[in-house]
């Protein structure tokens, strides 16, 4: 096994999940590494959108915002932040890379606020940006965080965007359009998927060297297993190769880990 | 406390407002102060174009410091850098700049991390909040800039972000789906830089247009900001490229680099290095208050901010940033 | 008084009605022609716009289609439909020119279906088009039509397009936006508005060498009349040329009458 | 008769089909025939972009009168000579082509006059029909690109054309305005020409766009047709410039004069001499069905049509006066 950091192996994990001939939607920093990465290996033909309306840029560096000239680089357009959000809402974007301070068992997000109350909150975030948007319309949500009990919550303290909500059926039941949703969650110690009926979370795949024990005692809720558990198979040298070399040779990124 | 609108998604009195606007071709060139003067009031609703920092009119912003018009309520729509300069009229000295904000995105400048003093204001509980989306917000300016009170969506159903938001749940007489109803906003003024504008206020964008064509129309007053004025025959040589017609317009500022320390395609890129400075000085507020001072507040005009943060000279580097020279 | 023939007679009088610095959507043929020939005299700074989405061009010739390309010859904004139809709808628009098959005493016109019935009519006409969204929108309707019974009529075989439907208060209950609607009627024979409280139809002038009795004999319906009832200025010969040399030079138009 | 939707407005089903929509960057070229053929089928709901004559994809009008699929829904969206052709389907001796028509406009050609042929159809009570004003439509192609089920409008109530339509009143949750409802109108086939696409089906418009951005976003399937191919580096040199995106498009075929009869901004103006032949010879039905078949039915493409009108002699006259020369 090639040695890498945490940062590494969370992108490279990610973009193992992406196939090709997709639409996504992603941020700066490691959804948009996952990206990159995944479109110089198995998905060459995956078009990376920006919510600000960056279309499909050979991006020449690493964007610093969503809405920075590199998101459409190049592009196949430059369009509005609408036009981007209502292809998502018409059903035509495959995947969503969305963040939050918290997550929930159910994958909603909380990206508002920390303690206090709405009014005056003890930590004040950015809000949903447009990740409550883009997670009530895209069709796989992927989030990839560090995993923490700070992070892993059993109940946020906002529901910013929405994951399964309350449970299985809730979705529907608010009106969000079904068959869209979390997906996955890709953290340094495993990928973590949801369960078919109870839509919990629940861990599909180790790191190398973290045992079960150690995820559980890093989530701040029940975590279901998908049998048979294996280990995720580490990043290939190619892939640290490229990673490196192409996509983040300053190390901004993974140089953060 | 129940959510509730900071502007009027009425047609009906949006319409008696725009059957009285200006809409001759007459010039609108004028300075940033007196644009400012004579287009914002204390209380308005005030939403600023661009996204994060760039093509933000940060010109335009900083004036608003130096007037420092009182209650404003403000659109949060993936404000970053204008939201930290809108924070720096409150807790600063000279009363409160704004008393209510609609909440898509703020405090935050992406991946540079929260803004100290964007924090402090909103923490404090003098600032009014309602939760929304980018995209709710997006949608709220398309369904003025249309002429109807609302537009539905399909967005944040069953999310704390819609139950402190005021958008209201319908169902839709075809399908029987259920959906959010999103309200018109009409801002009282809407703020914009762009790349080219005639006199009158034709504009050009290169690159994303986020929501700025839907604002520029959606807003009862428009200031624009442009990195430079262009001939009138100019814009009547590709009549396609216009991205704003005149009669949205009231006030057309030329400040080249007027989204300085934000990134202009094509023009500039962003200094991210001065950025940093920013969330830095504002860890300490008193700190900040003298940058403040120093950097805007004591400036004639935005030329003597960017004659500060290192002039021509770092511009230029910039310039060769955004180029990838 | 310059002879002059009925659509000359029209299309300047129609001119009379354009205030400056207001913005009017147009058709082809007249009203384009009456607007050309306010901007050349009172109105420099009225604003043409054609529903294709062409604002405010220096036309070379006169347009054959409210979308073909002169539309927006050196326009400021060559846009969509939708952006200029919601131009009107957010009450931007000052002015636009309607006609149809038939307009009753409310200004209600007709441009769908003449006889039958509306799944197999005796004539199918176009039908709306953008009549009934201007009508609904604009400030200030003005119809340019010849004056007789088979147009002016008592009751429409189709309401295609609004004027003051049944009645006062009928727009408002139906729930069109308050302030809007018809303004003018301008014939070969008379000027035409509407009662301020009845909302019908009344003559407000005269063209010179027509009666009150003509007017009525054209017209399929009781007709009241603004005191006091006075003659349109005939055309001015500096009217006509203008028209004749810069606008029309080819007669395209003010040929056909 | 109750009016009735023609298209299914339901966002649900709508996200159904284009999560099957292939997205991938891969060339689309391919001819007229082979489009129609592939992409249309009977009883596909089908709508034509362009304004009028202008910027209208007659060469796949013809192939569609050509193959003849039976029974199509239209939209009648600002159509003249698109709905002409169309109708040249009907009564013509091979079955029905249009059964159903969403009008907005049809059976005109503005100040040209009126269809002979078309008002032979539609009076024939042969095609079903539903009332609409042209920007309903617009609003329609825009909800369906949101992805809305609806969007409201304050245009046409109180009128027989809002009650022989299909929308629904509704009141507004936050003004108790009334507003007409409109259904998102997503076609299974969206038609239109443009000025440059890359193989992929990236595509440049210039001059009025008309609802063509949001007929091309609501169409299941699109076809489009190009005055040129463009390589995909000039799409990529200028990303601003691009109207319609290729995950939209489902063939892209390069057709010089495509829209010939019509005028196209900037290459060619319309062929009024040959409209007002139409118009003419639509009056007797054996000698219209004659002309169908000599200048378009038996001709083996589009290029055989132009040359029957004229070929690049005409082609070049209209080119001059498009251009004012």
């Amino acid at each position: 096994m090639v040695p890498c950091n945490k940062m590494e192996l969370m992108i490279v994990a990610a973009s193992r999940l992406l196939e090709d001939g997709k639409l996504v939607t992603v941020g700066t920093g490691a959804p948009c590494a996952a990206t990159m990465l995944a479109q110089k290996r198995q998905a060459p033909n995956l078009v990376m959108f920006f919510e600000a309306g960056g279309v499909a840029p050979l991006l020449p560096t690493m964007p610093v915002s969503v809405g920075d000239s590199r998101t459409y680089y190049k592009g196949v357009m430059a369009t509005s932040m609408a036009d981007v959000m209502e292809t998502c809402q018409r059903g035509l974007m495959d995947y969503a890379f969305l963040g939050g301070a918290q997550i929930d068992p159910y994958g909603n997000l909380n990206s508002t606020h920390i303690g206090g109350d709405h009014a005056k909150p003890k930590v004040r975030l950015p809000g949903s940006g447009g990740a409550c948007d883009l997670a009530s319309f895209c069709w796989k949500v992927i989030t990839i965080t560090n995993h923490d009990r700070r992070r892993f919550v059993p109940k946020l303290d906002f529901l910013t965007t929405p994951g399964y909500l309350t449970g299985p059926g809730a979705r529907e039941a608010a009106g969000l359009l079904p068959g869209a949703g979390p997906f996955r969650v890709v953290t340094d110690l495993a990928i973590l998927g949801y369960h078919a009926q109870s839509k919990r979370m629940e861990v599909i795949g180790l790191r190398p060297g973290v045992t079960l024990e150690q995820v559980r005692d890093q989530t701040g809720f029940e975590l279901g297993v998908r049998e048979p558990l294996g280990q995720t198979p580490p990043p290939t040298a190619e892939e640290l190769a490229i990673l490196r070399d192409q996509i983040d040779p300053h190390r901004y990124l993974i140089g953060r880990s | 406390m129940v959510p509730q609108l900071f502007a009027d998604p009425s047609t009906l009195r949006a319409r008696e407002h725009f059957q009285q606007k200006d809409r001759t071709l007459t010039s609108k060139v004028m300075s940033v102060a007196d644009a400012v003067r004579r287009w914002v009031r204390p209380g308005d609703y005030v939403a600023v174009g661009g996204f994060g920092v760039n093509r933000i009119p940060t010109a335009v912003c900083h004036e608003l410091l130096r007037q420092r018009p009182q209650n404003l309520a403000i659109a949060g729509h993936t404000a970053t850098h204008d939201f930290q300069l809108a924070c720096a009229g409150n807790l600063t000295g000279r009363g409160r700049l704004v008393a209510r904000v609609d909440a898509a995105y703020i405090v935050g400048l992406e991946a540079r991390g929260l803004s100290p003093h964007a924090r402090r204001v909103m923490e404090s509980g003098e600032v009014e909040v309602c939760e929304w989306t980018n995209y709710h917000l997006a949608a709220r300016f398309r369904a003025a800039a249309i002429g109807v009170p609302f537009i539905p969506t399909h967005s944040s159903l069953g999310t704390d972000t819609q139950r402190r938001g005021a958008g209201q749940e319908i169902t839709c007489p075809f399908t029987g789906e259920n959906l959010l109803a999103l309200p018109a906003l009409y801002p009282d003024v809407g703020i914009i830089h762009v790349h080219e504008a005639d006199i009158y206020g034709n504009c050009r964008i290169k690159g994303v247009n986020v929501a700025d064509n839907d604002l520029a129309r959606a807003a009862r007053r428009l200031i624009v900001s442009c990195e430079r004025l262009i001939p009138h025959e100019e814009i009547r040589r590709d009549p396609t490229a216009t991205a704003i017609p005149f009669f949205c317009v009231d006030a057309v500022c030329e400040v080249p680099f007027g989204s300085y320390p934000g990134n202009m395609a094509g023009e500039y890129f962003s200094d991210e290095e001065h950025l940093r400075h920013w969330l830095r000085v504002e860890e300490d507020l008193e700190a900040f208050k003298k940058f403040l001072d120093e950097a805007i507040l004591s400036q004639p005009d935005f030329d003597g901010y960017l004659n500060y943060c290192g002039g021509l000279k770092r511009l230029r580097e910039l310039r060769r940033q955004e180029l990838l020279i």
